[in-house]
């Protein structure tokens, strides 16, 4: 019984990894702006590691190794935002085309800036 | 265990060790400690080339505490004698010949900086002519590439870094197939060592499993060394590389740095996959094609070019396409004939390259033929510089390359007929094609040019500027070349018992 | 085509391995030639990684005095692969180095555009 | 009697195109001949300085064929060769049987490596004992890559700085300042951990020596370049390098000599499994690690303010 309780949290967990990282390959490829790819493969380094480490970690119990996988998943959920960040600056600062791809809600509807 | 022995060990450990002082010594010093460096090699190589020689057999040295299959190994027998002397002696003049370009051309906070990647260029060659350990081999091969990569893009004006960049690109491509084809001769045979690797080929060649792997591994390793050593479809490359770089770098990389590729060829093939089995042999087969086509084109698309770097360029292209005809002849004769033509052309060539680029100088610093009339007039010793070795690539007798082409007939009329007439007619195509175009270019240098801006003044403007280095350099090429020339025997002799105990 | 079931890392490693190749033969931008050959060295490295590997053995790591050939994976092909790694790095800092330059120079990284620009800049030293 | 005197040639008008071959070599043989009007390739302009991978000879074919011509040779090589390499792999020994040769080279280094050369790590011992004339040279085409990047991207004099080179500094940002400050103390540790145990858990000199340096790179993105540049100056860069290089090449140069000539090395071995054990392998994991951090941290340098 334990075994099953056990396999389903581990096999839940791992279901939200894949398809976060699933989904940050189809945003890679479907979006077209270099920020809004980027917000969808920011969504797999932390969401998807940090979920297939914790499914890892309850499938295989919990010592030193599972203890290390935990450790380096939460440095990458610790640091990958921030190179996300840095990088979606740099675009800020040096790309030229923003205003094609930013709406503003104007009244009701929402623009483009011309 | 003799001293001398260490000499081959010693020869890399001094190179590797001045690269590391050079890089932060001042500019005069660390230029001292190179050449120092380049003479001490100079010196160890003899002492082997004699050692092995009088001794009449090859000595093994092991690095380390640890027997054969387990520790890397240094093997040194005549031809790596032969081979490392001529090296050093290479790159020892060629350094002393451009001496007064390096300075010019590359800024003096970068010219340490050049003399650390001159002496990792030796270190690679040293390691590459002793090594008896193929992953040593890739990694040697590595250092070479990049330094020779860095000498390239040393000198800021220019297109030196587009030149580099097609250098490197072409160059990453012969070596990632190399290190392929080792990692395929580990996984077949489980061993590194070139011995030993070759006894494992051969049982497996007698067994005949792995059959297509071990063909596919001799191909790789021959395609990878082709492409490195600038064979016919590959050469692109030269021109704009020899023809942007300092003399001293042209002289280097055409002179010593592609024959270090060919050099670990030879010795794989040698070595490693047996000169004879039926994988080698169709090997050599295509690089013997490629060979003659490298040399027809490299001779046509020579004499095409109107501009004094870029021919010479090309024609090293077609030399290197005669040393893999050579080894494309195979059996003893014609491997002597292609490291005969090795050597002879890694001597020709940095020469033509120092006195092209003094002439070029001093007939107001273009290297176009039409500026280059009567440049030797203008410096006589290295118009005399020039011809020499422009003769002896055209193959003039009493110079190094008549007997370059002895060789060839010998080794071509071991064969069939087909082969035979087509090696023949190779030669005389390009002899002629040779004459042709650096005839032509002898007597361009020589024709005194009457320039209507100069008619009033003197005649010729003779070039004040004294080069010691380039005077020695050329001494010492001239000699070498003449000699060569003269007692062909002596090379061709040394070359013959370096083969007998090279497998 | 059995033996095909059995060495499949092996097979893919050397598919990653042609991918690099064409990458670089194929694209004209410099930093996707530095990338195909990026790929390329890393397919070399799988495949002698995975030569080593012997299953159901450890890494070579010695546990408690346990020096026994069956217990351990072939340590040689990963202190290849370590020293291989070394190469590939410092020639892609060499490589984007050169690219730098040449954007300084030519203002474009596509290798066509940088021959055309050099040749109607008509430089040769 | 002396020659007619040629009519002076004022500059060499750009060389027509002489129609016949047979012609122009007559006339050069009589050698009355400009030889400037031989068949050269066209006026200087279009071919002359063809520095493209179009050789002279193909300079008369219309531009777009060379590059069809490429694509189809280069198609037709990456197919080939995907076939070969499919076709070797099929034929390789299978993938993790025990290999028949496991039996002569790999069996000794395991069951004699931590005897001989002290380190449980075996890998570590193959790297920095057995085969150490490899990772001596792999050391150098580290060195040879820093110089070659050291040439090419160092502009501290005036002319050479590019002008339109825009250097950005992200060093103020809030966000990044916090994070380094917590993770920075973190990979120094990990790095000199990793460092140190080289002989005895996986890692070693090469890898420890990436950590501290993208360590250092960290505190140079965070914190600006001045601040790392005290870390790291130019002159701690250049004795660093040397030293460690230094030490490795005669430190290695001892153990080669002495082996090779049968003489007894001073190096001990140590009791395997605590820190100081292993022989030389310690002291020169400590070497290559400062060395490939400092070139870490220098080639970002060279790409990021293209000066110490």
């Amino acid at each position: 019984m334990a075994a099953w309780v056990r396999f389903g949290f581990s096999a839940f967990f791992a279901v939200i990894g894949v398809f976060a990282f699933i989904s940050a390959a189809v945003g890679a490829f479907r979006l077209d702006y270099v920020l809004s790819r980027m917000h969808a493969t920011a969504l797999a380094d932390t969401v998807g590691i940090g979920a297939i480490a914790v499914s890892a970690s309850i499938a295989a119990g919990v010592d030193f190794v599972t203890l290390k996988l935990l450790f380096s998943a939460a440095a990458m959920v610790l640091t990958s935002p921030v190179s996300t960040h840095m990088l979606a600056e740099l675009e800020y600062r040096t790309g030229d085309e923003l205003y094609k791809h930013v709406k503003f809600k104007v009244g009701k509807k929402w623009e483009r800036l011309k | 265990m003799e001293f001398i022995r260490n000499f081959p060990f010693f020869s890399v450990a001094v190179f590797l060790f001045s690269a590391v002082i050079c890089s932060v010594l001042k500019p005069r010093a660390a230029r001292i400690w190179t050449v120092a460096a380049e003479t001490a090699v100079l010196a160890f190589s003899a002492c082997v080339l004699y050692y092995t020689w009088s001794t009449g057999e090859f000595f093994r040295y092991n690095m380390g505490h640890f027997d054969a299959p387990w520790s890397n190994q240094l093997r040194a027998g005549v031809l790596e004698g032969v081979a490392a002397t001529g090296f050093s002696l290479i790159l020892l003049l060629s350094h002393i010949g451009g001496m007064r370009y390096v300075n010019a051309d590359i800024e003096n906070k970068k010219q340490s900086a050049y003399c650390t990647l001159l002496n990792l260029i030796g270190a690679a060659l040293m390691a590459l002519a002793y090594t008896n350990d193929l992953f040593t081999g890739y990694v040697f091969l590595e250092i070479m590439t990049l330094s020779s990569c860095g000498i390239l893009m040393i000198r800021r004006a220019g297109r030196t870094a587009l030149a580099a960049t097609r250098y490197m690109v072409i160059n990453l491509l012969g070596s990632g197939l190399f290190l392929l084809g080792t990692c395929l001769f580990y996984g077949i045979t489980g061993h590194l060592l070139m011995e030993y690797i070759g006894a494992g080929v051969a049982t497996l060649d007698a067994t005949g499993d792995y059959a297509v792997p071990l063909t596919v591994t001799i191909g790789l390793v021959c395609a990878g060394l082709a492409i490195k050593a600038g064979l016919f479809p590959f050469h692109t490359w030269m021109p704009d590389t020899y023809g942007t770089a300092t003399p001293t770098s042209s002289a280097v990389l055409s002179g010593i740095v592609s024959k270090g590729y060919i050099f670990l060829l030879v010795k794989i093939m040698y070595r490693v996959a047996g000169v004879n089995t039926e994988a080698m042999t169709a090997a050599r087969h295509i690089l013997y094609v490629f060979g003659i086509l490298g040399i027809i084109l490299g001779s046509v698309w020579a004499m095409r070019s109107a501009y004094l770097n870029r021919m010479i360029a090309f024609s090293s292209a077609a030399q290197i396409g005669y040393i893999f005809v050579g080894i494309g002849l195979g059996g003893t004769a014609g491997f002597t004939a292609a490291l005969f033509q090795l050597i002879a052309h890694g001597l020709t060539k940095p020469l033509l390259f120092l006195s092209g680029a003094r002439l070029a100088e001093s007939s107001g610093d273009s290297q176009y033929f039409a500026d280059l009339q009567g440049a030797a007039h203008r410096n006589r010793a290295a118009g005399a510089a020039f011809t020499v070795a422009a003769l002896s690539m055209v193959g003039i007798p009493l110079l190094a390359g008549f007997p370059v082409k002895l060789y060839f007939a010998i080794a071509s009329v071991q064969h069939g007929i087909l082969v035979d007439a087509v090696t023949l007619l190779t030669l005389a195509v390009s002899t002629l094609l040779n004459a042709l175009y650096f005839i032509r270019t002898a007597i361009r240098i020589y024709t005194p040019s009457v320039r209507p801006a100069e008619k009033n003044e003197s005649q010729v403007v003779i070039d004040k500027k004294s080069d010691p280095g380039l005077a020695v350099a050329a001494v010492g090429f001239a000699l070498a070349i003449v000699s060569l020339g003269v007692f062909p025997g002596s090379l061709s002799s040394l070359i013959t018992t370096g083969l007998s105990m090279f497998a | 085509m059995g033996n095909l079931l059995y060495n499949y890392e092996e097979a893919v490693a050397l598919i990653l391995f042609s991918i690099g190749f064409m990458t670089l033969l194929f694209h004209k931008n410099l930093l996707r030639k530095l990338i195909g050959m990026n790929i390329m060295d890393s397919g070399v490295y799988l495949f002698l990684a995975s030569m080593g590997y012997i299953y159901g053995r450890r890494a070579p790591i010695v546990e408690n005095g346990d020096v026994s050939a069956e217990h351990y994976v072939n340590p040689v092909p990963a202190s290849l692969v370590l020293t291989g790694i070394v190469v590939s790095v410092s020639v892609t800092a060499v490589m984007l180095s050169l690219a730098v330059r040449l954007y300084e120079r030519y203002h474009t990284l596509n290798l066509d555009e940088i021959y055309a620009a050099a040749r109607t800049r008509r430089e040769h030293r | 009697m002396k020659k007619a005197k040629k009519a002076p040639k004022t500059q060499p008008e750009t060389a027509k195109v002489s129609g016949t071959a047979a012609s122009s070599i007559k006339k050069w043989l009589d050698f009355d001949l400009d030889i400037d009007s031989l068949p050269v390739p066209p006026p200087r302009e279009s071919a002359e300085d063809d520095g493209g991978d179009e050789t002279p000879l193909l300079s008369r074919i219309p531009k777009s064929a060379p590059r069809f011509v490429y694509t189809a040779l280069a198609a037709i090589c990456s197919i080939v060769l995907t076939a070969t390499l499919i076709l070797t792999v099929e034929g390789m020994p299978r993938y993790g049987e025990d290999q028949d040769y496991m039996d002569t080279v790999t069996y000794e280094y395991i069951t004699h490596g931590m005897e001989y050369t002290g380190a449980v790590n075996i890998v570590a011992g193959i790297i920095l004992e057995y085969r150490a004339f490899d990772t001596l040279g792999e050391s150098f085409v580290l060195f040879c890559a820093v110089t070659c990047v050291l040439v090419l991207l160092r502009a501290d004099s005036a002319d050479s700085m590019p002008e339109d080179v825009v250097f950005r500094d992200l060093s103020h940002d809030a966000i990044l300042r916090r994070t380094v400050l917590a993770i920075v103390p973190l990979v120094f540790m990990f790095g000199v951990y990793v460092l140190l145990n080289g002989h005895l858990s996986p890692g070693g000199g090469f890898s420890g020596g990436a950590v501290i340096g993208a360590g250092l790179v960290m505190v140079s993105v965070a914190y600006g370049g001045d601040v790392s540049g005290r870390i790291v100056s130019e002159r701690v860069f250049k004795i660093v390098t040397t030293c460690a290089l230094s030490f490795y090449c005669l430190g290695k140069s001892y153990t080669f000599f002495t082996g090779a000539n049968g003489l007894h090395s001073i190096v001990g071995n140590g009791t395997p499994g605590n820190i100081l054990s292993a022989g030389l392998i310690l002291p020169l994991n400590v070497a290559v690690g400062m060395v490939v951090a400092c070139t870490v941290y220098g080639i970002y340098r060279m790409f990021d303010k293209r000066s110490f």
